[in-house]
């Protein structure tokens, strides 16, 4: 029997719930940036825009606020919030690499037990491979989270005993949010401790879909 | 009187030689040269090397350095925006080089080279691919990749604002790899929106100071 | 809600503990916080590792955590400033430790603990007996020393005016080592002269963003 | 015969003299500031401090021009003129360090027959050593002048074949402008090439003050 799924708000929900208040937080490009529609009421954070922004606010919503310039690490235009400011490239991953970001949140390929993360270059060598800021993230921010479906399209599992796509960063990932779930990586047991199994997702459903030990 | 202001994009780029080492500010299409590299395509120069942050998008930019076939190869860490065609184009013909470094080291390696480092550990990329055939040590028991100063002939940046001493100021998330790039480069060359007179930025907003600017042109209006 | 003022000067430095290595910014007597500085010296935590560019001036700054015997050792650059009494005393004394850093590498350390960066290659001071016991590398023919990242416990600095999530604008020459500390400790405690309403600062003029500051009291006006 | 000896001011006179129109310069603490009284009429200099400004102009003539927080690297207070900027310490440093700067003026104990400078400790242990900015002023600098007497208080050479005081930078210095002439170090020919006599000043009177080997 295929397992009840969550929907990708539901597992950005799951996350956004882990959140701290006054929490800065970079939101990985994809996936990840669905969190911050997701944090509950009254509760403050700072979201940095690896392009030099910290304060990332909403989308503009009229021209006045259009600013072309002013767009996040996807490209997207954005607003910045009272408090925000800006920097440049440089000062931007000083930040991100110097551990001053609470938490980075990426999307994912790959995660291995011993918390390995590739998320930056599938196998397909005519395609130009790009990396970004993923690296710089893997191996700044103080907790990384990573936000993904548990399996790849076609049923694979995504948590893995041992990445076998490029890595982004090694021992990196401290917990997993995906659609079945939440894990903490226990790199010195090699294995994920299940946080939480989601509404009708049996012990067992989660461990065929899993491809490292799971602990309960 | 020193007075960095050129009369044109043309002039300000019209030296490049065949061959040169090009880095280009901005970051998606926010604080793009996008005047300074039309004329460069104008004026023809070939065989560059073009290092920044992305490889353009559609017909302007950093894509239309790649579309006239002036481009031997690229450094960058997001060859992949929305509409990079022609740089996919020519990477799955084999037609331009790739160097991928990680966006937080490809700044500071420019960083190192406008501040006379000889180099930096850092832990980005330690264990990864990108990492391969670079010197690492462990430092605090951490794995760290020695990575080598970034500099180039010339450096086309995009302000806001510049005076004639070449002071910059930005819009917003334009700043990007300006700032940074403007200090590695041999030859600094900026297009901005706007002339101030000499006094007229605030001292403490200045972003680049006009040590780092070689030349200024100033945009048309639209 | 994100607020990072705190009532007093003495709240903000309670916790020091002995043996802390505390960075204290300023140069001369530019941007120096002498009222947090006061407060360390009524709490009186003893065995502290100062690292700071000068060792103060007269009675005040440095000087009076030298006077209080607070202080085992300094890191620093300049420590012979005019009336630079109370260092030159215990120095002769033997009474404190002293590391001599060239004033750009003391910065680049504290920039490199900061950025996460695990050490740099540096032509500053190759050759000479301030690199000594240091390893060293010929880089593109010219000797340079691998500089190791600076961090500390404490930052302690001063600025113009901050908003409640500690983003920090300057007076003039007063930045000096006050941004580039306030990225390298784990606990930044600024004091200013003025507090400022959130979105009261030009976001343009940030020199220091809240991110890098833990703790700002206000200065009592005099 | 004593050589008659130019004041300090004719020595950072002729010093400025060969300072560029539009160059960027650090004048060190000491004899080198005085060099900014002397720049000839029309020439435009930028001076920078090393402490965070470009653009150092004049002390302040009134109160309301009075700024505290605004010094020069000796701690006096300055102006900054139209044009000027601010930026913190790391900045500071890496454009001296990265060579931005056209031209640093330092003074100085020795210098020797291959550039090596030493500027910055003396031989008295019991005295705290005190570096500041010379070592990154020494090998930042697109070009480093010595303005420095001829010989020490003693009458024993500045100029000299090999240093021994402890060195600020190795094969750093180009010019030294002393107040019998203007010499250029030659480190391939371990000699200075002496560019100009003052009047009156013998090249056996020179011979004698300089402990390097001199070439006219």
């Amino acid at each position: 029997m295929t397992p009840p799924r969550y929907s990708t708000h539901d597992m950005a929900a799951r996350l956004a719930a882990d959140i701290p208040d006054g929490a800065y937080v970079n939101l990985g490009i994809g996936l990840p940036v669905i969190v911050a529609n997701h944090v509950p009421e009254g509760r403050q954070v700072i979201y940095h825009s690896e392009n030099g922004i910290l304060g990332v606010s909403r989308s503009p919503t009229t021209d006045e606020e259009y600013d072309p310039d002013l767009i996040n690490a996807a490209k997207d235009p954005v607003t910045l919030i009272a408090g925000g400011c800006y920097f440049d490239t440089a000062e931007s991953f000083a930040m991100m690499r110097g551990g001053h970001l609470d938490l980075a949140v990426l999307g994912a390929f790959q995660v291995s037990a011993t918390g390995d993360l590739a998320n930056w270059a599938t196998r397909d060598a005519t395609y130009p491979p790009a990396v970004g800021g993923a690296m710089d993230l893997a191996v700044g921010a103080k907790q990384v989270y990573v936000l993904m479906r548990h399996t790849a399209k076609d049923g694979t599992p995504k948590l893995v005993e041992t990445c076998d796509l490029p890595l982004t960063g090694t021992g990196c990932v401290r917990r997993v949010y995906t659609d079945l779930g939440v894990f903490e990586i226990d790199a010195d047991q090699r294995c994920a401790n299940v946080i939480e199994r989601f509404d009708g997702v049996s012990f067992e459903a989660l461990r065929a879909a899993t491809g490292m030990r799971l602990v309960e | 009187m020193i007075d960095k202001f050129v009369t044109d994009m043309a002039s300000a780029v019209a030296d490049m030689p065949d061959g040169a080492h090009v880095m280009i500010g901005g970051f998606g299409s926010s604080g793009i040269p996008f005047a300074l590299i039309d004329a460069v395509c104008a004026a023809g120069p070939r065989h560059l090397t073009v290092i920044s942050n992305n490889t353009g998008s559609g017909e302007t930019g950093v894509s239309a350095l790649l579309r006239e076939g002036l481009v031997d190869k690229v450094i960058c860490s997001y060859p992949r925006s929305r509409g990079s065609v022609w740089f996919e184009r020519l990477y799955t013909q084999r037609a331009i080089e790739l160097e991928l470094v990680p966006q937080g080291t490809l700044a500071e390696r420019m960083r190192a080279a406008g501040a006379g480092l000889g180099g930096f550990f850092t832990p980005t990329g330690y264990g990864t691919a990108l990492a391969k055939g670079k010197e690492t040590r462990m430092i605090d028991g951490r794995g760290h990749v020695l990575e080598a100063p970034l500099a180039a002939d010339y450096a086309l940046l995009s302000a806001a604002r510049a005076d004639p001493w070449g002071n910059l100021v930005y819009n917003t998330a334009a700043r990007n790899f300006n700032p940074v790039m403007a200090t590695a480069a041999r030859c600094t060359v900026v297009e901005v929106a706007q002339a101030a007179a000499l006094g007229a930025l605030d001292p403490e907003a200045v972003a680049t100071p006009g040590i780092f600017v070689d030349r200024v042109a100033v945009r048309e209006a639209l």
